[in-house]
């Protein structure tokens, strides 16, 4: 009791705390320009069609201007999927998976809408650079697909070493685009296909190519994610 | 030139003086006691008698080159030692060497000594020697006081020049305003001649006199000799420091009396525990000196 | 076309590629850290020449990314300071990387080297990294995967110090993460160099500027092993894989030391009084490391709670940055920090090779029993301890002095106590290995153990520490470009926006 | 320039070979480090009085200087090192470790004399300490583990109080180099160079053993190689006296300016010291008299003659500083003697415990007439160096007024020969034992370093004026007081005189008369057997213990029981229970293993730093 | 529809104190769950929550009042988009704050699974077999 007191007092200094700083900070006032450079935030939405040939501010953003975080993003992601393998490996096999069988609504809704999922989720990242959306929307929508199978098909079992190497060629793709920017224009992630007319399926460059790209990716790698927590989760 | 043969003739001379006389002390110390105890004891030239003897009788037991070698350097030791002392206002060889070497000489003496103790490997002639070497812990912290504060008095550690400070007359000597440094000192002294009741080294009783105990023949007889000089150098100190010196004849008189006082306290006093005496230096003594070295610092 | 940005894109590349090399060959994944490695570092070293021109003797490129300049861009900050980092880790991995041809991963053995290459590769993007938000996502990128490199031993001791490591980071992160949000909140920037600048110039709110600074010392100190944040330290060391540890303690916590240095020098700036947060903090953690270190008998665990002793240490000396020797110390500190913990690592590694105990009764002796092993440990050991023609002997010299020349007396005598206590237990250690006969269980164990490439990435880091240790100024210049380019902050901001 | 690196080269190339090559062929190491000491000594002799500069840190230049006190200390060095190396050529067992240890610390000796600067200085000191360290450990002895950490922790200890001085003046003056320091030292303010002053005296004190940090000297002095310990005592101790010297030529003339700092007529630190030194000298000769083993003896007896060097020091006038570096002198000479005598003892018998040894005499002659020289220097006796060294010392403490210390020097000194007495009777005199009957001599590299160990023992017992001659120059060269009255053979003071060869002269002579009156009586038989002794009636065997050797001075020790119980060792015993206690306290708080109070702590963190700021911008 | 939206969230409503509010009480709630619940996997879940209460407010600095969508259409275009739209980059952000926030909640997850493998129990005062 004295032990949750003093967490309570605890957090209410740090919330005390962090309420007055972030109280300095106006909430919902025009992003006005601080010092001598403009705020990054404006500087993208009035730039971005001009230097990228986006339209979607935020995804311009992702994708090129700060396509390094995203690149890390995308390392994170890649990341977990392969952690937790790691640490999942060896407890895997012996693992019985669950007997009773799912319902009928659950396998016959699921064949009708896994290729719903992946057709949306492919259109998701398709148009990334146009609309709400991108590569991890896309991603996760197509994953979200075989987590209906999974739980539809309780046999069922995407072959692993084929996400491997898909999750290892598009990660490859993303790298090697990057680096093509950097041996064509001289800089990482450069733009190095043409901007093309903003709101056009085929425009703003190299952003859909990566968006495909990080689409397959985070897809496969959430599947394997799924299917690694799946198989060791459901006990007995 | 003269002066320097002079002196030369001395050095040569003088030792053979020193045994001679020394010899007679042993005697008169034997003899002294004896009439204290009520006893008539043997004739004053007993001593030299005895040196005779030992050193015509034959076949003494020889435990090794060290054995041999230690009452030669006891006896050498002593004669060199001998010769850094001034007697009766000749400077023999102290110009080239003040107290402090004198201190240092001394102890040529009993390390030969010991050794040659050590090597006879009997264990109670070894015992002799600690006990002589922790009693000589005692007493030469109280004699190094009692030379220190002479030193600080005369700002000066050369024999010569404190003699020279002392002369004119029985009111100059430094007996008199160094009393408590004097009486600390002839305290100690007691414990250097080895008297009671600091005879525990040799304690005949206890050890079988000690480190004397393996030696015999020519050894006792030089270890005899070593003696006989060492009680002069001895008394010979004091009388340069707190005495003034004199001349030859005042000297050995006045070397003479310190030693009689040594003798009557012998002749009276049992004998301490080594432990008792050792602890007896460290404290009345020492407390002694100590307060008679700082009046000396305070009044300097 | 070498850029300092191929120290991030090759290894990206070849930790995706792994698994492709697994299926021509099961041993390829092996080779693939090290070409990796050896690779980036070739690529580092010809970068160095290019660093030390100029009129100042050393210069700051910015490396646009996607072609946007800096502020409206992410960029990549290549000068002194980073690449000094970025080298550290670099040798460290290097030498890490060899060690794993003569090691026997826990399975899956290809996600064990995709990790690896991704922990080296977060950290490096951490020190290269010119935008914040972009530090924070390397920053997760090196933690995640140390994370998954703790827990990868899939034993319990693992699986607890995994998640002990996960707890403290991600909140820390997290924390980091809000800090940054405050930042951009009202500063609408995430360069930092930028940041600096407006910073500077007093734009931001000092509420705000407090809780930032808060929030980024308790956020990065996890990773830099600041004392109260570093419980999950001496648990990690000890569960993980040797390779991994000596990654921890050689290229984690390096990064987030950088880290640290970097967003309280340059960002907030010295002015602010966080050097005595930095003082404070420092001899702390240093103390405490070293104590507990005193009566350890897990050799693994001794080191860890050294290491922490050791941070503190670089900690400290930031601390100093009033003295630019401090600073200097302090950085020097930091490579022999990595080179010679690494060092130490990787050899107790070989040492227990076969064996398994880690305990000083079970590796008694070992110096008989595996000589040049434990010859390489125990110049690591001696460097630690900074004793002369040992590279250590410079940076704890210039510590020290340094803290005294700003002032620090009684700092410095502290951590000289502190020192003093890690001799003790390292001299315990050294009587251990060396003083008694080896047991039949550990003589056993060198017959089996192979070690060849690993002795060579060992003597490769000893080759540095002894080096170094006789002539510094092989690095000096290194170091002395890195303390100027966190002190001067002007120097850092108009090197990344032009001249202001 | 290059000279300097050749020497460096010289030394630490041999390190290297003799560590690479050692483990191939016995021969070698030890030829290899023979060779590198000779050609350093080589190397050194052409380098004249010069001064060096080398490129290290930062492009810094460090200086190495070779004056006249240089001179002296690098001779003393090299010339116990070569003693050493010779002495090596019958020590195979060791490792090659030792002998590149070895060659490092000659070479880090010699580099604390040669350097002008904080830096280099501080370099070869802690170069010189943790090579010791390595060699007490190298030849893998497990007793000597705990000695050897308790060495290594004092001196890093040392070392860092150094280290702090020295930084406290680099920072008041900005100068590394001793010269600058002394040209801006009148900048510093008197707080500041007092702490300096007093943390470098502390440190250096540390590695010259002085009283309250003496306690790590007989435990590692006893547990280092055997060879070694001379130079382990002789002269390493000697880099923490040539420190004291530094720091008091270097800064304490600025405080001789401050009358409240003037006590007695000399600085405070001297007052100090010469109470340190004295007190020093006598409780560790005291407890010197009751070791049981040879090399703890030498040992404390070491830590006292240090004593007497610091003591002298503390004077600091001509005299005192004349005494202090030839007692430098002298104490290295001798010790090293002894301490390679009871090397040879050991390795012929196995041990030093000196109960089991006795007799030896009959066996090993020449390492008893060299052990008897080394004691007579050790005790003092005039015609060997350690009188001419210690009677300067007395002089110069009564000379000065330091009478109380003096007495307890005197009694040291007194000490020091029931001490030598014990040792020399115990190993070499009385009865030989069963199991030593068939030892033999040591070889001849032991008796040839006997030999030339011996030479300057009398030959500066016998020309104390030579002695005093070369510390005189270098007093001269430094501006301060020498003494000046001297020629070859002797020395006055103030006080009184020394002549030398007068004292060799008249003791030859009385030599030769004892063994006239010797020989001129009777022959002398023989003794038959060892029992062949006077033992009151009692018949005796071989079986029966004569050799009276334990507890040789009980009753002395029964008596200074009191005075034996203080201790230090006790003192610090304690704060190692308290910094343990401590530490556990540390390690089961933060490190308790819970997760979640990891946390915790995180968040009382975050809290406490918030509270912080909040007070400090409102 | 799109008026009562605006008003919706118009100042006079919903202040500041909603978003900033509700952030800082996600963080606080999720601090309290780490700190005083047991249970490993409600401790993941603290973790989250405090991460949504980083990301409610990283996402909240970024609004504007009564401002769009950053995505340009025409006539967007023609004028001075940045006067129009919200700040997009805390979107941008977010979405990689979220992603990681992912990854972190997987790998604990993970991590659990062993724990309670290896110990039986997923009480956090229970597993401290390293310590000290």
């Amino acid at each position: 009791m004295i032990r949750r007191l003093f967490v309570l007092v605890l957090l209410i200094i740090i919330g005390y705390f962090l309420g007055t700083a972030m109280a300095s900070i106006p909430f919902g006032a025009e992003k006005v320009d601080v010092g001598p450079y403009r705020s990054v935030g404006n500087y993208y939405v009035d730039n971005t069609v001009q230097e990228t040939g986006g339209v979607n501010a935020v995804t311009s953003i992702v994708v090129l201007y700060r396509g390094f975080d995203t690149l890390g993003e995308v390392t994170v992601l890649f990341l977990a999927a392969t952690g937790l393998a790691a640490i999942l490996a060896l407890t895997r096999e012996r693992r019985k998976l669950k007997k009773e069988k799912p319902s009928l609504i659950m396998r016959v809704g699921t064949d009708y809408l896994f290729p719903a999922a992946i057709v949306l989720g492919s259109y998701v990242f398709l148009h990334g650079h146009l609309t709400p959306g991108g590569g991890f929307p896309g991603g996760v929508i197509i994953a979200s697909g075989f987590l209906m199978l999974f739980l539809a098909q309780w046999r069922y079992k995407v072959d692993e070493l084929g996400l491997k190497i898909i999750e290892s060629l598009a990660g490859m793709t993303y790298v090697t685009i990057g680096l093509i920017g950097l041996f064509k224009l001289g800089t990482f992630l450069g733009n190095f296909l043409g901007k093309g007319t903003p709101g056009a399926l085929l425009s703003a460059g190299i952003i859909p190519v990566i968006y495909i790209v990080i689409g397959i990716k985070v897809g496969s790698e959430m599947t394997g994610l799924l299917q690694n927590l799946r198989e060791t989760t459901e006990n007995e | 030139m003269n002066a320097v043969g002079l002196n030369i003739t001395w050095i040569i001379f003088m030792p053979i003086l020193v045994i001679i006389i020394g010899l007679f002390y042993l005697g008169a110390a034997r003899k002294i006691t004896a009439r204290i105890q009520n006893r008539y004891g043997p004739p004053i030239y007993q001593n030299i008698i005895d040196v005779i003897k030992l050193f015509s009788k034959k076949n003494p037991t020889n435990h090794g080159v060290m054995f041999s070698l230690g009452p030669v350097m006891a006896f050498s030791g002593m004669l060199i030692s001998l010769l850094f002392i001034p007697i009766g206002n000749k400077a023999l060889l102290s110009f080239n060497g003040d107290i402090i070497v004198l201190l240092y000489l001394l102890v040529i003496a009993p390390l030969g000594m010991a050794l040659g103790v050590g090597e006879g490997g009997n264990p109670m002639g070894t015992i002799g020697i600690a006990r002589a070497l922790t009693l000589m812990l005692g007493y030469e912290v109280v004699l190094v006081i009692s030379i220190i504060s002479v030193i600080l008095y005369t700002g000066s550690a050369s024999f010569m020049e404190i003699i020279k400070m002392q002369s004119g007359g029985v009111g100059h000597w430094f007996i008199w305003p160094l009393f408590l440094s004097a009486l600390a000192m002839d305290m100690a002294l007691q414990g250097m001649l080895g008297e009671k009741p600091f005879d525990q080294p040799v304690a005949p009783h206890e050890v079988a006199s000690g480190p004397m105990v393996e030696f015999g023949g020519k050894y006792l007889g030089l270890l005899q000799l070593y003696h006989a000089i060492g009680i002069v150098v001895e008394t010979g100190i004091f009388v340069n420091l707190f005495l003034g010196g004199g001349t030859l004849f005042w000297w050995f008189v006045k070397s003479f009396a310190v030693f009689f006082v040594a003798l009557l306290i012998n002749a009276v006093m049992p004998r301490f525990r080594i432990g008792q005496a050792f602890a007896f230096f460290w404290t009345y003594p020492a407390a002694i000196g100590l307060i008679g070295l700082i009046l000396v610092a305070i009044l300097k | 076309m070498v850029s300092p940005i191929l120290l991030i894109a090759i290894p990206l590349f070849m930790a995706f590629s792994v698994p492709i090399w697994g299926l021509i060959s099961k041993k390829l994944p092996k080779l693939v850290p090290f070409f990796t490695f050896a690779i980036t570092t070739a690529i580092l070293v010809s970068l160095l020449p290019t660093l030390f021109s100029g009129q100042q003797g050393f210069n700051l490129t910015s490396v646009t990314i996607a072609g946007i300049k800096p502020p409206y861009g992410i960029n990549l900050t290549f000068g002194p300071a980073s690449a000094f980092f970025a080298l550290i880790i670099q040798l460290v991995a290097l030498a890490a990387s060899l060690y794993l041809f003569e090691y026997e991963p826990p399975e899956p053995a290809e996600k064990f080297y995709m990790l690896f290459i991704l922990v080296v590769l977060g950290a490096t993007g951490m020190v290269l990294t010119g935008d914040i938000f972009n530090m924070f996502v390397f920053l997760e990128i090196t933690s995640i995967s140390s994370y998954a490199l703790t827990a990868i031993n899939k034993t319990g001791h693992s699986a607890e110090a995994g998640f002990k490591y996960l707890l403290l980071g991600s909140l820390g992160s997290t924390l980091f993460l809000l800090g940054i949000a405050l930042l951009y909140g009202s500063l609408r920037t995430l360069n930092m160099a930028q940041l600096s600048l407006y910073i500077h110039q007093g734009h931001l709110d000092p509420k705000v500027l407090m809780a930032v600074v808060v929030l980024f010392i308790v956020g990065l100190g996890v990773e830099a092993e600041l004392l109260p944040l570093n419980g999950w330290v001496p648990d990690a060391y000890e569960a993980a894989p040797i390779p991994v540890v000596s990654i921890l303690s050689g290229v984690v916590a390096k990064a987030g030391l950088y880290a640290l240095a970097r967003v309280l020098y340059t960002i907030i700036g010295i002015e602010t009084g966080v050097l005595n947060l930095l003082l404070i903090f420092g001899i702390l953690t240093l103390l405490s490391g070293e104590l507990s270190a005193l009566r350890q008998k897990d050799i693994r665990r001794l080191l860890a709670y050294s290491s922490i002793g050791q941070m503190g240490l670089i900690i400290l000396a930031l601390g100093g940055g009033n003295s630019p020797m401090a600073m200097v110390g302090g950085l020097f500190q930091a490579f022999n920090h990595a080179i010679a913990k690494g060092l130490m690592f990787l050899a107790l590694g070989i040492m227990a090779a076969g064996f398994n105990k880690w305990d000083m009764e079970s590796l008694a002796g070992v110096g008989k029993a595996k000589p040049y092993t434990t010859f390489l440990f125990t110049i690591g050991l001696l460097s630690t301890l900074g004793l002369p023609l040992f590279s250590g002997f410079w940076s704890k010299f210039l510590i020290i002095f340094g803290l005294v020349h700003s002032g620090q007396v009684v700092y410095a005598a502290l951590a000289l106590i502190g020192s003093v206590i890690e001799v003790v237990y390292f001299a315990r250690l050294l009587g251990y290995l060396y003083g008694k006969d080896p047991s039949e269980e550990l003589l056993n164990s060198t017959l089996e153990s192979k070690k060849g490439f690993a002795l060579l990435g060992m003597t490769f880091l000893a080759a540095f520490v002894i080096l170094i240790g006789v002539y510094p100024d092989f690095i000096t210049n290194f170091i002395l470009g890195g303390t100027a380019e966190l002190v001067y902050k002007s120097f850092y901001i108009s090197s990344i926006l032009g001249g202001i | 320039m290059m000279k300097l690196l050749y020497f460096i080269g010289c030394f630490s190339g041999g390190a290297l070979l003799a560590f690479l090559l050692g483990s191939f062929s016995p021969l070698l190491k030890k030829f290899i480090t023979f060779l590198a000491v000779i050609l350093g000594a080589v190397l050194f002799a052409t380098m004249g009085t010069s001064t060096y500069q080398l490129s290290l840190l930062f492009g810094n230049q460090v200086i190495f200087g070779i004056d006249t006190l240089t001179q002296f200390m690098v001779w003393m060095t090299l010339g116990i090192a070569f003693i050493v190396s010779l002495v090596l050529w019958s020590h195979s067992e060791l490792s090659p470790t030792f002998f590149a240890l070895f060659l490092l610390n000659v070479l880090g000796t010699v580099l604390i004399f040669m350097s002008r600067d904080i830096v280099s200085f501080f370099f070869s000191w802690e170069l010189m300490s943790w090579t010791a360290f390595g060699m007490i450990l190298s030849d893998g002895w497990e007793k000597k583990r705990s000695a050897a950490v308790k060495y290594f922790m004092w001196s890093a200890a040392g070392a860092y109080m150094v280290l702090i001085g020295f930084s406290i003046l680099f920072a008041a003056t900005s100068a590394i180099r001793f010269e600058n320091i002394v040209m801006s030292v009148g900048r510093v303010s008197h707080g500041w160079l007092i702490t300096a002053i007093a943390f470098l005296v502390a440190g250096f004190g540390v590695k010259a053993a002085m009283m309250p940090f003496h306690v790590w000297a007989p435990d590692a002095y006893s547990e280092s190689p055997h060879p070694f310990t001379g130079f382990f005592s002789g002269i390493l101790s000697k880099t923490g006296v040539y420190g004291i010297f530094i720091a008091f030529f270097y800064l304490a003339a600025r405080l001789e300016a401050v009358p409240m700092l003037r006590v007695h007529g000399t600085s405070i630190f001297g007052y100090i010291m010469v109470w340190i030194g004295a007190i020093t000298a006598f409780g560790a000769s005291l407890i010197a008299v009751h070791q049981e083993y040879g090399k703890k003896l030498l040992a404390w007896s070491s830590v006292s003659q240090l004593g007497y060097i610091i003591f002298a020091f503390g004077i600091a006038d001509s005299l005192g500083m004349t005494g202090a570096l030839s007692h430098a002198l002298a104490h290295a000479l001798f010790k090293a003697l002894l301490f390679t005598i009871l090397a040879g003892v050991i390795m012929r018998t196995g041990t030093d415990h000196m109960a089991s040894l006795g007799g030896l005499i009959k066996r090993m002659p020449l390492s008893f007439i060299f052990a008897v020289v080394g004691g007579l220097a050790l005790a003092g006796i005039p015609m060997t160096i350690g009188f001419t060294s210690k009677w300067i010392i007395y002089e110069a403490g009564i000379n000065g007024g330091y009478i109380f210390p003096t007495t307890l020097i005197f009694a040291a000194s007194t000490a020091a020969f029931l001490y030598y007495y014990r040792f020399v009777y115990s190993i070499f005199l009385g009865p030989l034992h069963e199991e030593h009957q068939n030892v033999k001599e040591v070889p001849a590299t032991y008796w040839i370093s006997y030999i030339l160990l011996a030479i300057p023992i009398f030959y500066f017992g016998l020309y104390p004026g030579k002695l005093v001659g070369i510390i005189s120059t270098i007093l001269q060269s430094y501006n301060l007081p020498a003494l000046t009255t001297y020629t070859a053979t002797s020395v006055t003071t103030p006080l009184g005189t020394f002549n030398g060869m007068v004292v060799g002269l008249g003791f030859g002579a009385a030599l030769i008369v004892g063994l006239i009156v010797y020989f001129i009586g009777g022959r002398v038989r023989k003794a038959a057997s060892q029992t062949d002794k006077y033992l009151a009636g009692e018949v005796v065997t071989n079986e029966f213990e004569l050799h009276y050797s334990v507890d040789f001075y009980r009753f002395l020790e029964r008596k200074l029981s009191w005075l034996l119980k203080i201790s230090a060792q006790k003192f610090y015993e304690f704060i190692g229970e308290l910094i343990r206690f401590v530490a556990d306290i540390n390690r089961k708080m933060f490190f308790c293993g819970n997760g979640q109070a990891y946390l915790y702590y995180m968040t009382i963190v975050l809290t406490i730093l918030i509270l912080s700021i909040w007070r400090i911008k409102p | 529809m799109s008026e009562a939206i605006k008003t919706f969230f118009s100042p006079s409503v919903l202040g500041p104190e909603i978003f900033y509010g509700s952030s800082v009480a996600l963080f606080l709630i999720g601090l309290y769950m780490v700190l005083v619940k047991k249970n490993l996997v409600k401790i993941a879940i603290g973790l989250t929550f405090i991460e949504s209460g980083v990301n409610l407010f990283l996402i909240s600095i970024g609004y504007v009042w009564g401002k769009t969508a950053p995505i340009l259409n025409k006539t967007l275009m023609m004028g001075t988009p940045s006067k129009e739209v919200v700040d997009p980059v805390p979107q941008a952000l977010v979405l990689t704050a979220i992603v990681i926030g992912v990854a972190v909640t997987a790998m604990a997850l993970s991590i659990v699974i062993v724990i309670h493998d290896k110990y039986g129990t997923l009480n956090i005062s229970k597993i401290k077999e390293l310590k000290w």
